[in-house]
């Protein structure tokens, strides 16, 4: 595909579960080198969009590609996304290592275990790639589970809060991580509660609430500050 | 965000269908019980064949090939809702008549054969379609997921349709092989004509109270999720 | 990492299979004591039903068929069992969903795991069940292998599809046998039937129609839960 | 909020073991179906044993107390099974230990909760039993009841026990039999001796030594296992 | 007890997973109405530390005590305190509200339903109230998850990492009940990567990394800047 074409495009995206639209129709699109900061109160739909654009769940209605293949039908689509959720995805009686190999290995990486180790030490949990996953702490567990998003260099990659619980070297590994997905020409979608870290390196930025996007701005037009502002009583006024 | 559903299609009127199913099943229960002669052999224990044979054949056919089956396989490829809830209402109202067969067979057995229970082909079939069934509405009430739930149970009930025959051929063989300890085993009673006319009768009046059923609770189904969207959409 | 813009080349759907198969494996390990727990639970089994009958009313080597099948299909539920909860524990199953694998490969890896598992526990159930109900295995080894398989593949297939479903439900431990165990009934009794005329020394033309029974149904089961498995998946 | 420098009063323990055991039923009622599927699992393998066995060699009369005892002690081990996996799902086991209750109490609550549903298991399959498999239950339906009722007592508290020790292992479904089914063992062999005296009719005292190592057995382990519960969930 | 005797005291606390010293040796003392932030990197045995104080865990060696008791003898102790966790420890199948109301009655409270409300109305998620846990997105989650820890006005309040996942008005709502703890007299320990979140409440500071508290102040001595860069540099040189 061309560097011009849409890395992901999201139509009238609609998910609901037992009648509640916890998406309800969302359309966006992003390319290559593009991020899109995605914030919302609780329960706006920001985890359910994601699962929908990582192919987790089917939509109720609308569509989502990814390079242009629908996920549900592209295998090899697939293999573009990375995705860092709420949940750390990862075997907890496996070692660090293990669990970003085997990641590598379903991705078809030429050299799996370079591959992993190179992505935990991005991520600078090395030291600790052979203890099992079930005995790393919550900040060491999720600084794998990034690792584990991104050993295959995805082209798209979907983030879900990914700061949780990292310390500060944590959250360097991952701004630094970020950016160079984003430098490689990857497009990434960042969801957090924190307008300060999402603004970074976002070129858009998006206010998700009730399903729905109620704004959704270049970067460049936006001064944080004010954002913020905004942000606030968006949030605090009642749906 | 809210969605405004279409207002439930609740029906105040009388439902004549199922009336008309009741009361073609009370006609049956006198015109077999005062009408119809007693059968020689057996005596007032045959009287239980205009309901048993009846049920059963709802049951089987009309609820499970016709009306659960069938509709199930459909769905994997239409994803229709109605399909889904067609199977479920089917599944359920089944349920009932094989409890019916599976009810009278035992009390008619008692007398005739001496024993509550054998474990021929028929009967063991019949039971374990019981028990397939039994399982499909437990995996519908342990799915919360509405799309997931009607999937899921679509991919358990072909899957069933496939194990038909498996259960029915061993059992089968099981018990060719082995001669049956019970030795009583009624041919299909001789029947008078005024019998004849009672066990067609006994197939019309449940297959019209099996429609009433279906379309009784298949509206319930709908109801109830055109109010769950209502419900959840506040 | 490798470079984005030249993404690597996913495997094939078997190799897929065997990569998730292996991982399964390898949890397994990690988790060595799982596996002989399984065999001491088929080992209990068995002698539970030892006690559980007065001797002097049934002969033992009558009962040794029954046992060993039923204990076999108990011991196979409790492995599947197991199957998908790992997926579940931390949603790891959304990575594999994810991955660019087909749902058919997930399928064959997990029931490839699940096939070795219950191999393995029958492996030591039968000359167990030889042992307790003296019963001699000498010529007809083979042959009850060859059975063991076959039972277990059609016992894996289904179980295997049955267990993804339960696992997201909300009554996973129950359903799992509700769903499971009229499928298993073809299985259990053809096995039994075939097992009892082994063991009788019987011709083998005799179980004949037992077995065509047991190889359809793998046949039939083994490609029916293949194709339906991506349906229970998809959320 | 209460206020905090006038704390409640902690409920005692019989009181939040009841609550422990309410908030399980509770759990089971919102799977609506969990009675109905133990009821079904029952019936399920009831008939799965009879097909397991050549009924030539084997008249079903014989092989009623057996299959009876080992279907209470399967069903018993699935409802276990959920019994703690409820508590480790989310952690909530931890809010249970951190809360203001003897450890003595969540051992009896979940142990109450258990009881209920292997009796409830029981209140099927023994008719059940009796009607697949031809076996008069006339004068007897109450002494099997008091057995019924001493077995899953002596089941449960083991059980209960386990489930929690495997809980905090990392094989839980799979530990608890291997752990639990050792101790069923004298229950179930005891159980299915005084079933089978009971349904030949024989008075009573013949099955009186059995009784006695059953009643003994119940009242040991549930002191035992009352007592042995707190070190189980320490970490 | 009088108001002067420490709400909280640990000694000498250890606790080793297996041969790696998790905490090592830490010992502290809170009093009544007294707030510690506790910082660390990923790994430092924050929430192992948590974990011992709330009983969950069995100190190596070392001890621990609330209100003059240890918690392991003490059941009546164990009311006093509120714990909230990396993993929520709800009820899944139970709806937000019988799961708080449940946690009210283990406390014995006179009025579980009314407490019950009173909490979820605190954390503002009554309207989600009658939904299955399960159905709740992972903020919604939180804020029941600390209901059930405040519901029964603990006088020792263990937080770890409570602002996760929590948007603007969650974490409004927490930092107003932390707050209403505190002015109540209880005392509270507060876990975070957050040094601005941690520092508004706290009384005193502290930075926990290798298993021990290597700096521990009144909040009054703290330049919240100086602070920020000393902790950076702690952090980031490797221990
Ligand atoms: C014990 C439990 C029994 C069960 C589960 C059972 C089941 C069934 C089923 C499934 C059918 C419908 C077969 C079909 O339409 O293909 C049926 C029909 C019938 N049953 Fe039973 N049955 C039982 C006992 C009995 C007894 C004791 C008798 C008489 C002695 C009996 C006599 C009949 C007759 C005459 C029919 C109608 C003829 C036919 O449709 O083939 N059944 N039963
Ligand atoms: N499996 C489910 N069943 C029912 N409802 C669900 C399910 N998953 C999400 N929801 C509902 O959908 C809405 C959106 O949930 P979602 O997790 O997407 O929110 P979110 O933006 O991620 O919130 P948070 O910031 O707390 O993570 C919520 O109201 C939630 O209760
Ligand atoms: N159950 C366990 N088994 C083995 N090691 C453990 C266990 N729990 C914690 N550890 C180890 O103890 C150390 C401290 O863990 P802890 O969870 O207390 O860190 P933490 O300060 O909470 O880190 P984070 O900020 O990531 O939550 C870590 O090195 C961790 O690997
Ligand atoms: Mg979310
Ligand atoms: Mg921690």
């Amino acid at each position: 595909m061309t560097a011009a074409a849409p890395v992901v495009q999201a139509v009238g995206l609609v998910r609901t579960f037992g009648g509640r639209r916890a998406v309800d129709g969302v359309s966006f699109s992003l390319a290559a080198g593009e991020c899109l900061a995605l914030f919302g109160p609780n329960g706006a739909g920001k985890t359910t969009l994601l699962r929908l654009l990582a192919g987790l769940l089917a939509p109720t209605s609308g569509s989502c590609e990814v390079a242009g293949v629908a996920l549900r039908d592209g295998v090899a689509a697939r293999g573009l996304v990375g995705l860092v959720s709420h949940a750390s995805m990862l075997y907890a009686p496996l070692t660090a290592r293990e669990n970003v190999e085997f990641a590598a290995r379903l991705h078809g990486l030429a050299h799996p275990a370079a591959a992993a180790r190179e992505a935990l030490d991005a991520m600078r949990v090395l030291d600790r790639a052979e203890s099992p996953v079930r005995s790393l702490s919550r900040g060491l567990q999720q600084r794998v589970s990034i690792a584990r998003a991104i050993v295959h260099g995805p082209r798209l990659l979907l983030c879900d809060e990914p700061y949780t619980g990292l310390d500060e070297v944590g959250s360097a590994a991952l701004s630094a991580a970020l950016a160079e997905r984003r430098a490689a020409g990857a497009a990434l979608l960042v969801v957090t509660h924190n307008l300060g870290e999402g603004l970074i390196l976002a070129t858009h930025a998006a206010i998700m609430r009730g399903g729905r996007f109620v704004r959704f701005e270049e970067r460049g037009d936006v001064d944080a500050a004010s954002y913020a502002a905004g942000y606030r009583d968006l949030v605090t006024t009642d749906a | 965000m809210i969605i405004e559903p279409a207002s439930p299609p609740i029906r105040r009127g009388f439902d004549w269908l199922l009336a008309s199913g009741y009361a073609a099943v009370a006609a049956l229960y006198v015109r077999a019980i005062w009408f119809t002669p007693m059968d020689a052999l057996q005596g007032a224990a045959q009287k239980i064949l205009y309901v048993h044979a009846a049920s059963a054949f709802v049951a089987l056919y009309l609820a499970f090939g016709f009306c659960m089956a069938f509709p199930s396989a459909l769905y994997l490829f239409l994803k229709d809702e109605k399909l889904d809830r067609l199977a479920e209402s089917a599944a359920e109202v089944g349920l009932v008549f094989t409890t019916v067969v599976l009810v009278t067979g035992p009390i008619w057995a008692k007398p005739i054969w001496g024993a509550w229970w054998t474990w021929d082909a028929r009967l063991t079939l019949t039971l374990f379609l019981w028990f397939i069934i039994a399982g499909y509405l437990l995996l519908r009430g342990a799915v919360e997921e509405r799309g997931m739930r009607a999937r899921y149970s679509a991919v358990l009930a072909l899957l069933a349709g496939l194990l038909i025959p498996f259960i029915h051929l061993s059992v089968y063989l099981f018990r060719t092989m082995h001669p049956m300890p019970i030795v009583l085993k009624p041919s299909a009673p001789s029947m008078s004509r005024e019998m004849l006319i009672t066990f067609a009768w006994g197939f019309m009046a449940f297959s019209l109270l099996f429609a009433g059923m279906l379309r009784a609770r298949y509206r319930i189904a709908t109801m109830r999720d055109l109010l769950a969207d209502r419900e959840a959409a506040r | 990492m490798p470079e984005p813009l030249a993404p690597a080349s996913p495997p094939g759907m078997l190799r897929a299979a065997w990569l998730i198969a292996r991982k399964d494996l390898a949890i397994e390990f990690r988790t060595r004591t799982a596996f002989f727990s399984a065999l001491v639970f088929a080992l209990l089994g068995i002698t539970i039903f030892y006690f559980a009958w007065d001797a002097t009313a049934v002969a033992a080597v009558d009962l040794a068929p029954g046992v060993l099948w039923v204990i076999f299909t108990f011991s196979g539920l409790l492995g599947l069992q197991r199957s998908f909860g790992v997926e579940q524990a931390d949603r790891a199953m959304d990575a594999l969903l994810a991955a660019p694998v087909e749902r058919e490969s997930i399928y064959l890896g997990k029931a490839l795991a699940n096939l070795l598992f219950v191999a393995g526990v029958q492996v030591v159930a039968l000359p167990a069940v030889a042992l307790f109900y003296n019963v001699p295995l000498g010529g007809i080894v083979l042959p009850l292998a060859g059975l063991a398989l076959l039972a277990a593949i059609g016992i894996v297939a289904v179980g295997t599809l049955f267990s993804a479903m339960a696992v997201n439900t909300r009554l996973a431990e129950l359903l799992l046998p509700m769903l499971a165990l009229p499928f298993f009934l073809p299985i259990v009794m053809s096995a039994a039937q075939i097992t009892a005329r082994l063991l009788a020394g019987r011709p083998v033309v005799e179980a004949w129609p037992w077995l065509r029974i047991l190889a359809a149904f793998d046949i039939v089961f083994v490609v029916a839960c293949t194709l339906a498995f991506p349906f229970t998946v998809e959320e």
